[in-house]
Order: structure tokens, then C-alpha cells, then sequence
């Protein structure tokens, strides 16, 4: 089973990479970019064959290691 | 100007404002605040910026010598150092945002005390920090301690100043409240230091560095968030440091002052915009007008209170020369940063914010900091605690294994694992890197140099707030001389509890008492700090914690003493008196559990003549190593010293009369260890001391070589063992295997 | 020797090089800024000094290397002018192509700043005449992504062509002892193909003198002092 | 109109802070793990209004920049 989880900054949360990147990426000249925001994916690859069990646990994972939950927000998926 | 908001009873209580506090809001401006000044009076009225329970204490610190240029009051303190220089230093915590986030909240630590500096017009030059943590057993320490290393290293290692000293230390008394005191120290010349005070009447108000998001806008905006329907999700009160932008900052700042275009300039702390603004007003007797629109900001539809309470980071307000602004500004583009005109000084004395052409605040500027609340809060003192006599706590274990396990204690261990993640060699003038008493660094390319150090005895405190206080200004002043600096000034980091219970604020005023007692006669004058109230643990204040930042001045950093043992067969002497104090000591916590009996005192008289000698044996060329004695005693000193010399010790002579392990762990006050080369010497040295007209004696210890220490009646202790048992636990702890 | 030390938003051991380079040359390297074009008139070195170039925000080095003053970098190199990199320059090296390779997280994901001890690969180059090959020079290592990681073909050629500039070791040389980062086959710093462009991750500059720690960098900055054109 | 870009670690390239959590999350007592990867995801707002030219435009940021191409895999979504 394969799971994913994407962690984002919450909205307000200064993103001081999105913010340099954003300035690169401009001065590239690549026109037509308004904001970038950087986040972190997991890509996980499980044994287990019970997607909500895995879940659970994935979030757990979240709350204790993976985001930041003070200024990150999470999302899990299972791909399948 | 119209209230779109009722202020209620609930309002004012959510902006941490007392009832009679809010009645002298009303008095001192005769209507009801918009929602704008009640937030702007918070933010100014607050513990962190008026300092309304401490003020009245710390009024009784001198803070005057001949080298003082500025004593507490502006951003940072600044003595002269020599050749045309002055150092610039203040300590800051960063104490609750780090628990909630341990990494952000040491940075933006690091980040605010950094500007202090550098908005006086000195470049920075080193860091050191204080922590304290809670116990190590307790589930969140090691994930707190992992965190906030690193968030310290990763805003120190980015901004490229060295960290080069530091202490740490745990106390299931900081368990739900940690300490993150964090130090900067930076170098200007004597005659080109810049301050908040504004001057000028239309001159131009800019804001550089980042842009206003709506970070850290703290309980208050929970309670402002229901007026304002654009309000999303919960919004976090952490902030997000950037390193690098606060590096561009610093560049930028630094050659924009050295352009001639600013006249005053102020950083953007806590209370972010509105502190900032009112101090340069009030200051310089002046008015300020801002207008918000001009406020360069992150997110959409921020209001008036939230850029007027906004903690972002990164940021700067100055007033300019009206004629150099364009220049200013072109040094501002060049790196990249936010610059804006956003008001202007005024002569009307009023604090006038405006925002989409509405007045949101009309405000007297001086009566917000001059009539801020000042409380003397009721305060007992600290019970007297029994003197334990040493003849009355044997030993449970041999001095030996008492010695290891010391040694390898959370307290005493290696902080290595820690300051390796510390670029403490950047800038390529450490002379005396973690590990010594005092950090040394050269300034530019000699001779002169700096000796740093920070130091403060929680448990000593708490037992004897007032010898706590005294003995945390002597052991950074010991701690200076050991290295050959001649102690000059310090900063202080005044960690408490809640100052409205009466036990706590008289820790807080003992603690002061003490701090002043011994900067008087030691000549060791108080230039800047910060008080961080409030801290506690469910419910129970933390270990009274006045952290001390020490600064010394080394005439030639080649000259700079260390405390490692340089050869074999020299002859090794303990300098200072001796009784075996086990007292609120850490072998008596460690080796027998009880954390009780009262603190060793410091007689601040001989500990200045015993200071004025070390300094003399050292810049004659008289000794080969010098270390103070401090935690662990003479015992763990004599560890230190072979450890970090790879030559072992023998010891055959304890001060006489005293139980072995008490004459080994005890921690009488005002000692040093030294080791001489020659006869001679020894002959001078003991000639000097008694000569010195005062009670000072000294005792032969014992010679150096080989490669274990031997304790007398005891089998020899390997260097290798030693080293073993110190660098071991907090690499092994941080791993979990402990 | 004509030097030119270039400075990018967030570079910070600028001073510190360019001390090495004023004690080695007996003058001041000029400073470049990264918006600049081109590199001044019969400069022979190029140096890329360390710190966090653009906060090292998305990938260490990735911003800077595609910074103006890149352009003519690469030219320089092209012609077979020498190019040193050190730390966050080997990382801007290695994200604008002039050498092969990544720098990673190191392996136990923390920062490292200490003493470290390395071997000399060869001492043939104009970066390292004044040390001998296999040589144990101690310098001081400063970063959080000094992994260096390459596919086994660039490894193999690497080795082949003998390349490896510097290896971490201990003090007595053993390599694999002394590695403090994870890097394969225990790279500390490459050469490019011509042997004119080195990247390294640690910092001769800090250890140049008695006073500070020692004076083992100093070799790398005498060697470059005295190169005098290629051969 | 809003875009995400994926940057994965291409396979076979070692990942340190991947196995380091992989590590941690197996003590968690998340059975089954077999391997984790770490990426970054980038998330774009733009001004443009035409996803073809916007994904043209957000592919060349990627190889200019967002990606290092030797290790790194990128994927591009416009959301619309
Ligand atoms: N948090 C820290 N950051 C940097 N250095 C530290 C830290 N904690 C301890 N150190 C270093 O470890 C050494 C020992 O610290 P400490 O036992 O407090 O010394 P002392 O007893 O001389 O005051 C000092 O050189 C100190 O600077
Ligand atoms: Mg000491």
C-alpha cells in the first residue's frame, strides 16, 4: 500500500522559502507569477493491507513528527 | 474618530488590562479607546515592555562606570573597549514561544536580539545563549532540547555570526517552562553608535526590512478576530524567522548609517510597529503620524490594530534625513528589502494612526510609556535555609565513582553535542571556542579581544535568592578572569514566576538585590537586559534564573589564558577558601538526591582582590592555566582541566580538616585552579598572596602528568574514562539511549 | 595571482577567504557582487565563498548559481581560469554544473561544526602545491548539507581520473573513521576535469593562523598564491 | 489560477532525511513500513488564465530552477 502526506504552512505563516523563490523565480523573468508557497510531500510505502488503520496511524505520525501542527497544517492519503 | 467596536469589560481582560488599568486609560485620555489604542495601550502596558513590577527593583542596579557610553534604556548597552571602540550587548528571552514551537521560537530569539544590536550601528560578532530545560525524563525535554538547538544554530549559522559560548541545564522546574536566553554582542566605533531618539520636526518616518503579516498578534487577536469577518482559521502565535532576510537587513542598515542619512532608528521588537514608533516620539519629545496604507504588508485586508500589533519579524523603523531619502532608499532596493515612507514626526506631541483616511489612534505619546501602570508589588522574602555542615552528610559512594558520575551528570556532561551545531568558528576570531570558561574572540585583526560568558546558579537562587543573585554577577566575573579578560559589564536576563504571588516577587527583588550588591563592588556595572516574568509550570513558579551575560576586554587576545593543563610536572594550586560547602550543592543532588541546605556564600570583597590577583599572575606570565571552580567543585575543576589538556593529576593535599569528598564537591565561592611551571613562580605567586592583605590563602594540590588523575586514597581515573563518562550522556540521551 | 571573491545575498564567509587570500597574496582580492556580469580584466581566481546563499531555501546553492555573475564564472572556467568553491560555493558549483554531484543532508541531519581532519589527494594542482600528496591537514568544517552523493559512473570517473581533492579522515588518516557527513567514498572536495575548478565543503580559510585554531588552510591559499598561470 | 508542483527524489538516489523518519515513524509502531521519500511541493498562484500557457510556464521554472533535474523528478498540476 502506498500513502502520501502533504504538509503545508498554515495561511499567514511567514514562508521564508516561498518568498525567496518566489523573488528567483521573478527575476528569471518568468512572468505571471503571483506567490509560491513551499510544503513537504511524504511519500510512504506500507505492507499493511488496512487503509484505516493505516490512516490512523499516519496521522499520528503527523500530529507527533511530521508537521509542525503549531504552523503546519497536514493531509493524509492513501493511495492504495 | 469613531468606535466601530464597544469596549467591554471581556475586551479589556482579553488585552491582559486590569480593571483599574483600563480606569487610567480612561482618565489619561478622557474618552473611550477605539479598538486600535486599547491594543496599542496593551501592547505598551504589557510586563514585557513597561516592565510595571520590576521597574521600581531594577531602578537600584548601577549601571554607571567610566567605560558605560549606554546603560540600560535603549536597544542595547555599549562600553568602550579601547582604540576607538565599543562593544554593543544584550541578552533577550524567548522563553514561552519556544515551548509552544521550540525551533521558531529560538530563532525569532535569536533574530530580535541580533537587531538590538545591530540597530545601534555595531556589526555583530558573537552569540551565546542560556537554557534551561525541564527534567531529562520528562517526555517533551528531548524533543524540546533537539529543537532548540537548532533553531539557535540554524538563525546564528545563516546570519553568520559565531556562537561561541553559553549554558545548560535541567530542572524538573522548567518542565512546562523552558528558558531560551539568547545573547548578541556586536562592535561599532565609540563615536558612531545610533539611537531611538528622533529629532527633527516633518522628517520622514521609513519602515524597512520585511513585510507586516499578522504574526504573533497574541491572545488579543482571538478577541479581535470575531469584528473582523475576513478572519480565517485559528491563526498561529508563533512567528517564522528568516535569517536571511535579517542578514540583508543587517547590511543594508549598516551601510545605509554609514551613508549619513539616518537620524534615529529603532527595531521592531515586541509590540512590533506600535512600541517602535512611540519610543522614537517619545524619546526625542516629538509627535508621530503614521499612515497605515503605506505599511508594506503580506496578507490582504490586515486592519489598523493588527499592523499596529503585528510581531513579524525582520523589520526596522528609522527616521531619516529628509534630503537622503532617495539614497536610502537605492541601498535598500539593492538588497532586496521592503522600504517605505510611512509617516512623519509631528510637533504636536500625539501618536496619530491612520488608515484608509480614518484616524484610528490619537494618542499622547509620552504619557503611554511615562504613565504606564508601576506597580511595587507585595513581596516575602525566601526563608533562611539551615547551614549544612559537611561532617553531617557522609558519602554513600566512593570519591571516585562520585567523581564519574558527576562528570557524566545532565548538569556537568559535555555540551558538545550542542555548540557542534553552533558555527562558532565563522568571522575566523575565536580564539577560545565553547568548552573554556569564557569565550574569547579577537576584534578585526588584534590584539584587543573579548572574553564572554553566561552564568547564573538556579539552585542558589532559590535557596538564597539573594546569594543566587550575588554569586551569578561573581561566577561570570570569575569566569572572565580565568581566560585574562578584565571583567567590564554585563547584561541580565531576569527569569521568574508569577510576580503577583508574594514568594515569587521576592525571589525577583532578592535576586535584584543580590545582582546589585555584587556588580557595586566588583565594578561590573549593568548595561542592558530583559525581564521574563509569568514563567511556571503548572502552577509553580520555575527556579528563580537571573541569567548574567558577562563582557571582559582583553588588552592582547595572544595573551588569552585556558584552563587545560599544558605540561607534565607542574605544579598545581588551589587559590581561595575552602569549607567544604555541600550546601544546595550538585554532588548533593546528584550523589545523595536531597536538593536542600543553604547556598555557598560570596564574601564580593575577596572575590574582587582574589580576581585583581588571578589577573596579575596571568598577565605576568606566572601560571600556565587557570580555572575557576564552580559547579562540582574543586573535584570536577581538576577533571575539566586534565580532560582538556589530555595530562592527568596527582593529587596528594586537600585543604585540611574537612571530610575528603566535602574538601573534593564542595562549592565555597571564589576559588580558581592554577598550575605553575617553576619554584620561583611558586615562591612569587605565594608571596603575592600573602601580601594581598586580605584572608586569601592558597594550597599545593598536587603535580601534573600522566594519564590519569589520582584523588588522594583513590585508584587513578583514566583521562579516557573521564572523557567517556562526560561526552557520553547527552549524545546518547539526544538519542534516546538514555 | 589577481583574485576576485564574489558575494551573493546571504554569502557570509566573504571576510573570512578574503582574509586568507590579503595574509597568502599580500592584497585584497576584488569583491564582486552576483548582479555583476563580468569578471574584472586578468583575473586568474574566483573564489565562491560560504554561507547561506538565498537562506540555501529550496536546495543549497540551487538560487545562486543561476545568479548573473554565473554566466561569466562558467566562461572563466571554460578558458581554464581557477575557480574555488568552498562550502556553500562547492554547492553552488555542483547546481550550476561546473562539477558533478549533489551535497546532501548530511547523514545524522544536524548542522556540524568542528575540527576535521583531512587527507590530500594530490598535490599536482594549482590549489595544493604547497602540501603533499596524502598529507593530514586539520581545518575546520561548518554546514548541515555536506553529503556529498554521485551515481557509481561519476563516483568510478572521480576516482579514475583522481579527482578526489580532499577525503575526511581522523587524525591518523583513517577515512572511513573520520567521515562526519555521509559522504561516498568519504569526498570532501572534487576537481573539475582540467583540475581547475575545486569545490570543497570544508574551510581552509578559518585556519590560517596560530591564534585561531592553526594554520593548516593556509597551504591552499600559498599554493594559489604562487600558481602562476597554466602550464 | 492556482498550480501545485511536485519534486520527488528520483529513485535509487539516497534520501537521509527520508530514512530518518522512516526510522522514527517504525518506532512509532507503524508496522509494515517499507520505505519512505521525502519531497517538496510547491504550491503557485498565478495571473494567468490559460492553463496551457500556465503549465509551459511553471515546466520551465522547474527546469530552470524548482527541480535539480540529476536527482530530482517534478510534476506539475494546474488547479484551475
Ligand atoms: N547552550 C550552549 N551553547 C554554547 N556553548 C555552551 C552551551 N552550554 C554550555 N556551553 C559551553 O560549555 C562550557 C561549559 O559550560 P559551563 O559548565 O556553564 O561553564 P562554567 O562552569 O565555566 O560557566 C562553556 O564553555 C560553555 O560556553
Ligand atoms: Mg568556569
Amino acid at each position: 500500500m502506498k500513502a502520501r502526506i502533504t504538509v503545508t504552512l498554515k495561511n499567514g505563516v511567514l514562508d521564508p522559502q516561498g518568498k525567496a523563490i518566489e523573488g528567483a523565480l521573478k527575476s528569471f523573468g518568468l512572468e505571471g507569477i503571483d506567490s509560491v508557497r513551499q510544503g513537504k510531500v511524504f511519500d510512504i510505502e506500507l505492507d499493511s493491507n488496512d487503509p484505516a488503520k493505516a490512516e490512523e496511524l499516519l496521522k499520528s505520525a503527523c500530529e507527533k513528527l511530521l508537521a509542525n501542527t503549531v504552523i503546519e497544517n497536514y493531509r493524509v492519503e492513501i493511495l492504495g | 474618530m469613531k468606535n466601530a467596536i464597544a469596549i467591554t469589560p471581556e475586551l479589556v481582560a482579553q488585552h491582559g488590562l486590569k480593571p483599574d488599568e483600563y480606569q487610567r486609560i480612561l482618565k489619561l485620555i478622557g474618552r473611550e479607546p477605539t479598538l486600535t489604542e486599547l491594543g496599542i495601550f496593551s501592547a505598551m502596558w504589557n510586563e514585557h515592555c513597561s516592565y510595571k513590577s520590576s521597574r521600581l527593583h531594577l531602578k537600584g542596579l548601577p549601571t554607571k562606570a567610566p567605560w558605560v557610553i549606554q546603560g540600560p534604556g535603549e536597544n542595547a548597552g555599549v562600553i568602550d573597549i579601547g582604540d576607538g571602540l565599543a562593544c554593543v550587548f544584550k541578552m533577550e528571552s524567548h522563553n514561552h514561544p519556544s515551548f509552544i514551537e521550540p525551533y521558531q521560537g529560538a530563532t525569532t530569539g535569536v533574530g530580535g536580539i541580533l537587531r538590538d544590536v545591530f540597530t545601534m550601528g555595531a556589526r555583530p560578532v558573537a552569540c551565546l545563549n542560556a537554557l534551561r530545560f525541564g527534567s531529562p525524563d520528562h517526555p517533551k525535554t528531548r524533543r524540546l532540547v533537539s529543537g532548540v538547538v537548532a533553531g539557535i544554530g540554524g538563525y546564528g549559522n545563516s546570519f553568520g555570526v559565531p556562537t561561541v559560548g553559553g549554558q545548560m541545564g535541567f530542572h524538573s522546574r522548567y518542565n512546562g517552562n523552558i528558558l531560551v536566553n539568547a545573547m548578541a554582542v556586536g562592535i561599532a566605533k565609540a563615536d558612531e553608535i545610533f539611537y531611538a531618539k528622533a529629532t527633527g520636526i516633518g522628517n520622514p518616518i521609513v519602515y524597512l526590512g520585511s513585510k507586516t503579516g499578522r504574526d504573533g498578534i497574541h491572545g488579543a487577536t482571538m478577541a479581535s478576530a470575531a469584528f473582523d469577518d475576513s478572519a480565517e482559521e485559528k491563526r498561529p502565535t508563533v512567528q517564522v524567522g528568516d535569517p536571511f532576510a535579517e542578514k540583508l537587513l543587517l547590511e543594508a542598515c549598516l551601510e545605509l548609517m554609514q551613508s549619513g542619512s539616518v537620524i534615529a532608528i529603532q527595531d521592531m521588537g515586541a509590540a512590533g510597529l506600535t512600541s517602535s514608533a512611540v519610543e522614537m516620539g517619545a524619546k526625542g519629545d516629538l509627535g508621530i503620524e503614521l499612515d497605515l496604507d503605506k505599511v508594506p504588508c503580506r496578507e490582504e485586508g490586515m486592519t489598523a490594530y493588527e499592523m499596529m500589533l503585528s510581531e513579524s519579524q525582520e523589520r526596522m523603523l528609522m527616521v531619516l534625513h529628509p534630503a537622503k531619502a532617495e539614497q536610502a532608499e537605492a541601498i535598500f532596493r539593492k538588497w532586496g528589502l521592503d522600504f517605505a515612507i510611512i509617516g512623519k514626526t509631528t510637533d504636536t506631541l500625539r501618536f496619530v494612526v491612520k488608515h484608509h483616511g480614518e484616524t484610528m489612534a490619537d494618542l499622547p505619546i509620552k504619557e503611554l510609556g511615562d504613565e504606564a501602570p508601576l506597580y511595587d508589588r507585595p513581596y516575602v522574602e525566601t526563608p533562611k535555609r539551615p547551614v549544612l555542615a559537611p561532617e553531617n552528610i557522609p558519602s554513600p559512594v566512593s570519591n571516585r565513582a562520585a567523581l564519574l558520575r558527576l562528570i557524566g551528570s545532565p548538569d556537568l556532561a559535555s555540551k558538545r553535542w550542542v555548540w557542534e551545531q553552533y558555527d562558532h568558528l565563522i568571522l575566523g576570531n575565536t580564539v577560545q571556542q565553547p568548552g573554556g570558561d569564557s569565550a574569547v574572540i579577537r576584534i578585526g585583526d588584534g590584539p584587543r579581544g573579548l572574553a564572554l560568558t553566561a552564568d547564573v546558579t538556579p539552585r542558589y537562587c532559590e535557596a538564597d535568592p539573594f546569594e543566587g543573585g550575588k554569586q551569578a554577577v561573581a561566577e561570570a566575573y570569575r569566569n572572565i578572569i580565568s581566560v585574562g579578560g578584565t571583567p567590564r559589564a554585563i547584561t541580565d536576563n531576569l527569569n521568574f514566576g508569577n510576580p503577583e504571588r508574594p514568594e515569587y516577587m521576592g525571589q525577583l527583588v532578592y535576586c535584584i538585590r543580590g545582582l546589585g550588591e555584587a556588580c557595586r563592588v566588583l565594578d561590573f556595572p549593568v548595561v542592558s537586559g530583559n525581564v521574563s516574568l509569568y514563567n511556571e509550570t503548572n502552577g509553580r513558579g520555575i527556579l528563580p534564573t537571573p541569567t548574567i551575560g558577562g563582557v571582559g576586554v582583553l588588552d592582547d587576545v595572544t595573551r588569552a589564558m585556558t584552563l587545560a593543563f599544558k605540561a607534565a610536572h607542574e605544579t598545581i594550586i588551589l587559590l581561595g577558601n575552602t569549607k567544604g560547602w555541600l550546601g544546595a550543592s550538585t554532588w548533593l543532588a546528584e550523589i545523595t538526591g536531597r536538593e536542600d541546605g543553604a547556598p555557598p556564600p560570596v564574601d564580593l570583597a575577596l572575590e574582587k582582590q582574589t580576581g585583581e590577583l588571578v589577573l596579575g599572575l596571568i598577565r605576568d606570565g606566572l601560571v600556565t592555566a587557570v580555572h575557576d571552580l564552580s559547579d562540582g567543585g574543586l573535584a570536577i575543576g581538576l577533571a575539566e582541566m586534565a580532560m582538556a589538556g589530555k595530562i592527568g593529576a596527582r593529587i596528594d593535599h586537600l585543604p585540611p580538616g574537612l571530610p575528603t569528598h566535602a574538601a573534593l564537591f564542595g562549592e565555597d565561592q571564589g576559588r580558581y585552579l592554577l598550575t605553575v611551571a617553576t619554584n620561583d613562580q611558586i615562591a612569587e605567586i605565594s608571596r603575592r598572596v600573602g601580601t594581598s592583605g586580605s584572608d586569601l590563602i592558597m594550597h599545593i594540590l598536587g603535580v601534573t602528568g600522566g594519564d590519569s588523575l589520582t584523588l588522594p586514597d583513590e585508584q587513578p581515573i583514566s583521562i579516557a574514562a573521564l572523557e567517556t563518562a562526560h561526552e557520553h550522556w547527552l549524545p546518547s540521551y539526544m538519542a534516546g539511549d538514555a | 595571482m589577481k583574485s576576485a571573491v564574489i558575494t551573493f545575498p546571504g554569502s557570509n564567509r566573504e571576510g573570512d577567504v578574503i582574509r586568507a587570500l590579503r595574509q597568502a597574496t599580500g592584497h585584497d582580492p576584488v569583491s564582486i557582487w552576483h548582479q555583476d556580469a563580468d569578471l574584472p580584466k586578468g583575473t586568474d581566481l574566483v573564489v565562491l565563498p560560504g554561507g547561506f546563499s538565498y537562506g540555501d531555501y529550496l536546495r543549497c546553492g540551487a538560487i545562486a548559481a543561476r545568479a548573473p555573475v554565473m554566466d561569466a564564472v562558467r566562461a572563466h572556467a571554460a578558458r581554464g581560469g581557477l575557480v574555488l568553491g568552498i562550502c556553500n560555493g562547492f554547492q553552488i558549483l555542483v547546481e550550476s554544473g561546473l562539477l558533478p554531484g549533489v551535497l546532501m543532508r548530511n547523514a545524522g541531519l544536524k548542522f556540524i561544526c568542528k575540527m576535521q581532519h583531512l587527507k590530500v589527494g594530490r598535490s599536482d594542482t594549482a590549489f595544493t602545491s604547497h602540501y603533499s600528496t596524502g598529507d593530514i591537514i586539520k581545518v575546520a568544517i561548518a554546514h548541515g548539507e555536506g553529503n556529498y552523493v554521485a551515481d557509481a559512473e561519476t563516483i568510478a570517473r572521480l576516482e579514475g581520473e583522481n579527482r578526489v581533492a580532499f577525503r575526511y579522515c581522523d587524525a591518523q588518516g583513517d577515512t572511513k573513521a573520520g567521515n562526519p557527513n555521509g559522504s561516498l567514498n568519504d569526498i570532501a572536495g572534487i576537481y573539475s576535469e582540467k583540475l581547475n575548478v575545486l569545490g570543497m565543503m570544508p574551510h581552509p580559510e578559518n585556519l590560517i593562523e596560530t591564534l585561531v585554531g592553526g594554520t593548516d588552510g593556509r597551504g591552499l591559499f600559498e599554493s594559489l598564491s604562487a600558481y602562476r598561470g597554466a602550464a
